[in-house]
């Protein structure tokens, strides 16, 4: 990360804690750090979230729009995922200079989200082939403080949680063409289903060990981490509890830094992400419908960057 | 140890040769290069061809798409031709959009294709002012040694002479379109517009003029590309553009001539041979 | 989408004709039934565990004559060239990089697809495939070697009949040799489509297509590709796409692993043809040489016996 | 001349403020860890995060010898606008947004004591409602505040618009969206109140010369107004820091 140095020794002294299952700042090699998660953040926005992991700061705001489908697909809508790399982060994101990193993020969450087990895109179709929602996914970082996949996957499933998608009142056929009449009601609209969403957890390899959630020292002090993305359960996020057990396949897995891994610590690397995958999806489920009911409420305090 | 002499003293060692009547690889200074070509090699174009001039590389592909005619023109197709030179081609060539000299060879190539009328746009109406066929029609180049636009228009002629288009019926009442490709039609072309490169350089008073030059013999010349290029069509000449280098005199334009002419012959002779070979491959 | 001036462009309306053929959208399940006849073979006559590398593998080096190192690779109808320059000073970089730089870039050939054309400007597609090849290419180079230079990688694919991202790598890692570029190991790569429990190794672009559709049910499908570095027995790159089951991966990785092995012997050849080749052909030009000063020394001997004669 | 009716008959405006009457603010500095300075500032619905890094060594082409250079960027997010925007910057509007609140801010800045440094000042717009350039230069100062960068005063950029009520002027304080969108003419203006120096003016639309110094004197008003509520946002952050700081040390 930018800015960031650290002598051998303190490298040393990161890898060894690792070794002994004790990391420097006190976890243990499969826990992750405290995070702070707020919904419905952005007001222009149908659906967004902000969650706070340490250091690493990530704003989601999720945009409708109506487009006409793809000829090959003439019944999915579509979601595009679009990363900004926010020159508060670091001033090395000033101008273009985030551009690599935002297109390889955003690569990575489409390739995520393509599979109808991860996302259905037929709940996006309004009549098919003729109109559909494109839902534009806008990631802003506004601070990496380690481990942005795993923090940006959280923050998008969260802030599609959140979107509201207004129902159609009417639809004139005119020629060709449809005409749509949306509800204006901002309550008169349906939520979308994205229990399966996705999660990433990138396992950093440190000496001959992985951890989930690495800080940007340890990043540091590795050359290759495993970024696996494991479809989530859709039972921890319906306030019924009768859907079935779900989830648990692997989506993505990618490969992150200049170095390698042999066949066995990769295979052991994506077992261990999707023991810790599916426990983060567990706790996602509880808080945002926690925070659902208090909004339901209306005892929901709104605290956005105030706090 | 000619490989350093070349590097350290290029215009002595251009020199040297040019001097004893020689071309450093070896040819005399009207002599061409071989030329090796193979049709349809691409499936995934509806008709393609691969050219090889010595070293030099081009494939060709084209696909076919339907589109509206523009409205000025209702009766005539569209034919896209790009020249495209990416950076693997040479290390003159650098990753993003296409630089001055790619657009100068792609403008020429193109000028020459419509001058020529080798394809009459009519031919590629369907409909009148509804629906008509566009031709893409892209020339890569793996491997740039010179005689650039050669190489292309002989891959694109090649590529052209072997497309057949897909039957398609439009339903002017329901706009509906409906294609059959079992039952294909060649697509007419007219005469057949080759291209010829020549380098033009001066030593000691004395003109020179080297025909099919290679990519650095281009670079002694003084040119981008080719210094000299005339374009012969069925015997009658078609075009004729001279970039830099040395000057020119009518002499040398007259031999130019003579070669150029030649080399149309030959080089129809190799299209046609290998259209033949083509047809009469048992597999196709 | 702003014009392109430097191009000729088209109508801006114009689709392929095969959008108006009568196959153009079929069903899953019709795609499916395609890709194997009644005896479970494929539609090629190969046998699902069979790599087109197997029996078709068709590579050489030294294909582009202005490269410093080249590779053609060629999977049955999946065509790939690949070209590697000298190394240059990085450009735009104020600090100094320990590390030699990697830059690579894959670009597809407008006419290279068959379901579509594709646009002369970079896509998604093209830049994820450029940085799996540079991830796929870092761990070999021995970049410690040429210290704030880059070594420029570029691939062009000329058809797409599936596993581009493997035939380029194989391609890169030839083309790296070739130009005497320093490397641990050899690299390979291999891929596999899983539709179903159904691996298809090596996929043609029929089998990725239909490995990439979401079916209805809730069964693996996904596209893996895997590059190693066989001596070392290290994963240098892995991605895969879809959705799938532990047991999935773990399958398809050990059956890549295989595929990748299998790999190595036959690039060995080539490049041991490649060293044969040029070692005779320098030979050949040292003999010419001689030959060529003898003449001319028996020639001075002539003119200076008539200059003394003279 | 009347334009578009932005006053009722009680003369409240459209989101029911009185013509003199700023939207809420709410602020807070240090919300970040890694930048030097950061700051969060809510004007309204318009909310905006201003990040400082520096001073540190200038880039060699940059560089000034008499004095620091101050580096500037606008970025709006691609969903804070209703409409969703392609690109968060670099479009011409951004660029001249930046070129104005470096003009700003440097004329608040103790410049000649960082000769041959820079100092980069990124504010990023998360929610636009009108007045973005407002809150851009308010959450800039208090981040360059919270950087520890010696200023001169605070600067503080407030805009102001003009409507008619009984056939008599009323400037109105402020701007949101609705209001901006109507037509009417906006002037910005950013100033450092207490010394009463004016850094930019920029207006929008027309406006007869009679009424030039009303809507001025209301708009540097505004300023002075915000001056108030960031100076108390200050010493409350820094009350908060002391305590809080010393009992971690200690």
């Amino acid at each position: 990360m930018a800015g960031l140095l650290l002598s051998p020794t303190e490298k040393v002294f990161i890898v060894h804690g690792v070794q002994e299952d004790y990391r420097s700042d006190g976890r243990s090699n499969i826990d992750y750090r405290p995070m702070e998660l707020e919904t419905d953040v952005v007001s222009h926005a149908s659906g967004s979230a902000r969650l706070r992991l340490a250091n690493t700061d990530i704003l989601v705001g999720v945009k409708t729009e109506i487009d006409v489908p793809s000829p090959e697909n003439p019944d999915l809508g579509k979601i595009e995922f679009f990363v900004d790399c926010s020159a508060n982060a670091t001033p090395e994101f000033e101008g273009r200079g985030g551009e690599q990193l935002a297109i390889g993020i955003s690569n990575l969450m489409q390739r995520a989200y393509h599979s109808s087990q991860a996302f259905n895109l037929k709940q996006l179709c309004i009549f098919e082939s003729k109109q559909c929602w494109k839902l534009y996914v806008d990631i802003l970082i506004l601070e990496c403080g380690g481990n942005l996949c795993d923090a940006v996957s959280l923050a998008v499933k969260a802030a599609l949680f959140n979107t509201r998608i207004p129902f159609v009142k009417a639809a004139l056929m005119d020629g060709g063409n449809v005409d749509l009449q949306l509800s204006d009601d901002p309550y008169d609209s349906k939520l979308l289903d994205v229990g399966s969403a996705p999660l990433q957890v990138t396992l950093c390899k440190i000496g001959d060990k992985c951890v989930v959630d690495p800080s940007a020292e340890e990043e540091s002090c590795s050359v290759i981490s495993v970024i696996v993305g494991i479809t989530g359960n859709s039972s921890c996020f319906s306030e019924d509890n009768s859907s079935p057990d779900t989830g648990g396949k692997f989506t993505t897995i990618d490969m992150n830094g200049p170095g390698s891994v042999a066949p066995k610590t990769l295979k052991d690397a994506i077992n261990q992400g999707r023991v810790a995958a599916k426990l983060l999806d567990k706790s996602l489920g509880e808080a945002l419908l926690r925070e659902r009911q208090e909004s339901v409420k209306l005892k929901k305090y709104s605290y956005g960057f105030l706090k | 140890m000619t490989d350093i002499y070349k590097l350290i003293h290029p215009v002595k060692y251009f020199n040297d040769y040019v001097s004893r009547q020689v071309r450093p690889d070896g040819r005399e200074f009207h002599e061409q290069r071989n030329i090796k070509l193979n049709v349809n090699s691409i499936k995934s174009a509806d008709a393609s061809a691969v050219v090889k001039c010595g070293n030099t590389t081009v494939v060709c592909g084209i696909k076919l798409e339907l589109a509206t005619p523009k409205a000025e023109e209702p009766d005539l197709g569209f034919v896209v031709t790009n020249i495209e030179l990416p950076p693997l081609c040479s290390s003159k060539y650098r990753p993003g959009p296409p630089s001055d000299n790619a657009q100068v060879t792609s403008n020429l190539v193109s000028d020459i294709i419509i001058n020529s009328k080798c394809i009459d746009l009519k031919d590629l109406c369907i409909a009148s002012d509804k629906l008509a066929w566009v031709l893409y029609c892209d020339m890569v180049c793996m491997d740039n040694d010179g005689g650039l636009v050669d190489a292309c228009l002989i891959a694109l002629m090649a590529s052209l002479k072997t497309l057949s288009l897909p039957t398609v019926t439009y339903d002017s009442e329901t706009e509906e379109i409906t294609v059959d490709t079992s039952v294909t039609t060649k697509l007419n072309v007219h005469g057949l517009p080759v291209a010829t490169s020549f380098a033009m350089y001066t030593q000691e008073q004395r003109n020179i003029i080297l025909a099919d030059p290679s990519s650095y013999e281009e670079d002694m010349c003084g040119g981008l590309g080719a210094n000299l290029i005339i374009c012969y069509n069925k015997g009658f000449i078609c075009g004729s553009q001279k970039f830099g280098g040395s000057n020119l005199t009518t002499e040398c334009e007259r031999k130019a001539h003579k070669i150029a002419k030649g080399r149309a012959q030959i080089v129809e002779e190799v299209i046609n041979v290998c259209l033949k070979n083509y047809q009469n491959e048992p597999n196709q | 989408m702003p014009l392109d001036y430097r191009r000729f462009n088209g109508p801006e309306d114009s689709v392929s004709y095969k959008r108006f053929t009568k196959d153009y959208l079929k069903s899953y399940d019709e795609l499916y039934k395609e890709l194997l006849d009644d005896n479970g073979v494929r539609k090629d006559g190969r046998a699902l565990s069979e790599a087109r590398s197997m029996c078709m593998f068709f590579a050489r080096t030294d294909m582009v004559s202005q490269a410093k190192g080249s590779a053609y690779v060629e999977l049955r109808k999946t065509k790939v060239v690949c070209s590697v320059f000298d190394p240059r000073e990085i450009p735009h970089q104020n600090e100094f990089s320990q590390l030699g730089q990697i830059f690579c870039e894959v670009k597809f050939a407008p006419f290279s697809c068959p379901r579509r054309r594709r646009p002369h400007a970079p896509d998604a597609e093209e830049k994820a495939l450029s940085v799996a090849l540079r991830k796929a290419l870092e761990p070999t180079v021995c970049r410690h070697l040429f210290p704030n230079y880059q070594v420029d990688v570029f691939i062009y694919i000329l058809e797409h009949d599936g596993a581009c991202l493997s035939a380029a790598i194989n391609a890169a890692g030839l083309a790296l040799a070739d130009a005497a570029v320093p490397m641990y190991d050899i690299v390979t790569a291999c891929s596999v489509a899983i539709v179903g429990d159904r691996l298809f190794v090596d996929p043609t672009e029929a089998e990725e297509h239909v490995a990439t559709i979401s079916p209805e049910t809730n069964s693996n499908h996904g596209v893996i590709t895997m590059s190693m570095l066989s001596e070392l027995k290290q994963i240098s790159d892995f991605t895969l796409i879809g959705s799938m089951d532990t047991e999935c991966v773990n399958t398809a990785m050990d059956i890549l692993e295989k595929e990748c092995e299998t790999l190595v012997p036959q690039i060995q050849k080539i490049l041991v043809t490649n060293v044969v080749k040029s070692f005779e052909q320098r030979q050949r030009l040292e003999e010419e040489a001689n030959d060529r000063e003898q003449a001319l020394n028996i020639k001075m001997e002539e003119w200076r016996k008539l200059l003394n004669a003279g | 001349m009347p334009g578009p009716d932005l006053l009722s008959s009680q003369g409240l405006r459209l989101d029911g403020r009185r013509p003199n009457e700023l939207r809420r603010i709410r602020c807070k500095l240090g919300v970040f860890a890694q930048p030097d300075g950061s700051a969060y500032l809510e004007q309204g619905n318009t909310k905006v995060l201003a990040a400082v890094y520096g001073p540190h060594q200038a880039s060699k082409s940059k560089s000034l010898q008499d004095g620091v250079v101050v580096n500037c960027q606008y970025s709006m997010a691609t969903f804070s606008t209703g409409e969703r925007k392609n690109h968060p910057r670099g479009d011409r509007k951004s660029q001249e947004m930046s070129m104005h609140l470096r003009q700003a801010l440097t004329a608040a800045i103790k410049t000649e004591l960082y000769p041959r440094s820079q100092i980069d000042i990124y504010v990023e717009v998360l929610q636009a409602d009108g007045g973005a350039y407002c809150a851009s230069v308010n959450a800039a100062t208090l981040a360059l505040i919270d950087a520890g960068i010696p200023l001169r005063a605070y600067a503080c950029a407030c805009s102001a618009s003009m409507a008619w009520r009984n056939g008599q002027p009323e400037p109105l304080l402020d701007v949101g969206h609705v209001e901006e969108a109507a037509g009417g003419v906006v002037l910005t203006v950013a100033s450092l109140p207490s010394t009463g120096s004016i850094g930019l003016i920029e207006m929008s639309h027309r406006l007869h010369m009679d009424y030039f110094d009303v809507v001025l004197s209301r708009a540097m008003q505004g300023c002075k107004d915000i001056e108030v509520i960031l100076d108390r946002a200050v010493r409350e952050h820094l009350a908060e820091g002391w305590t809080k700081q010393d009992v971690v040390v200690i």
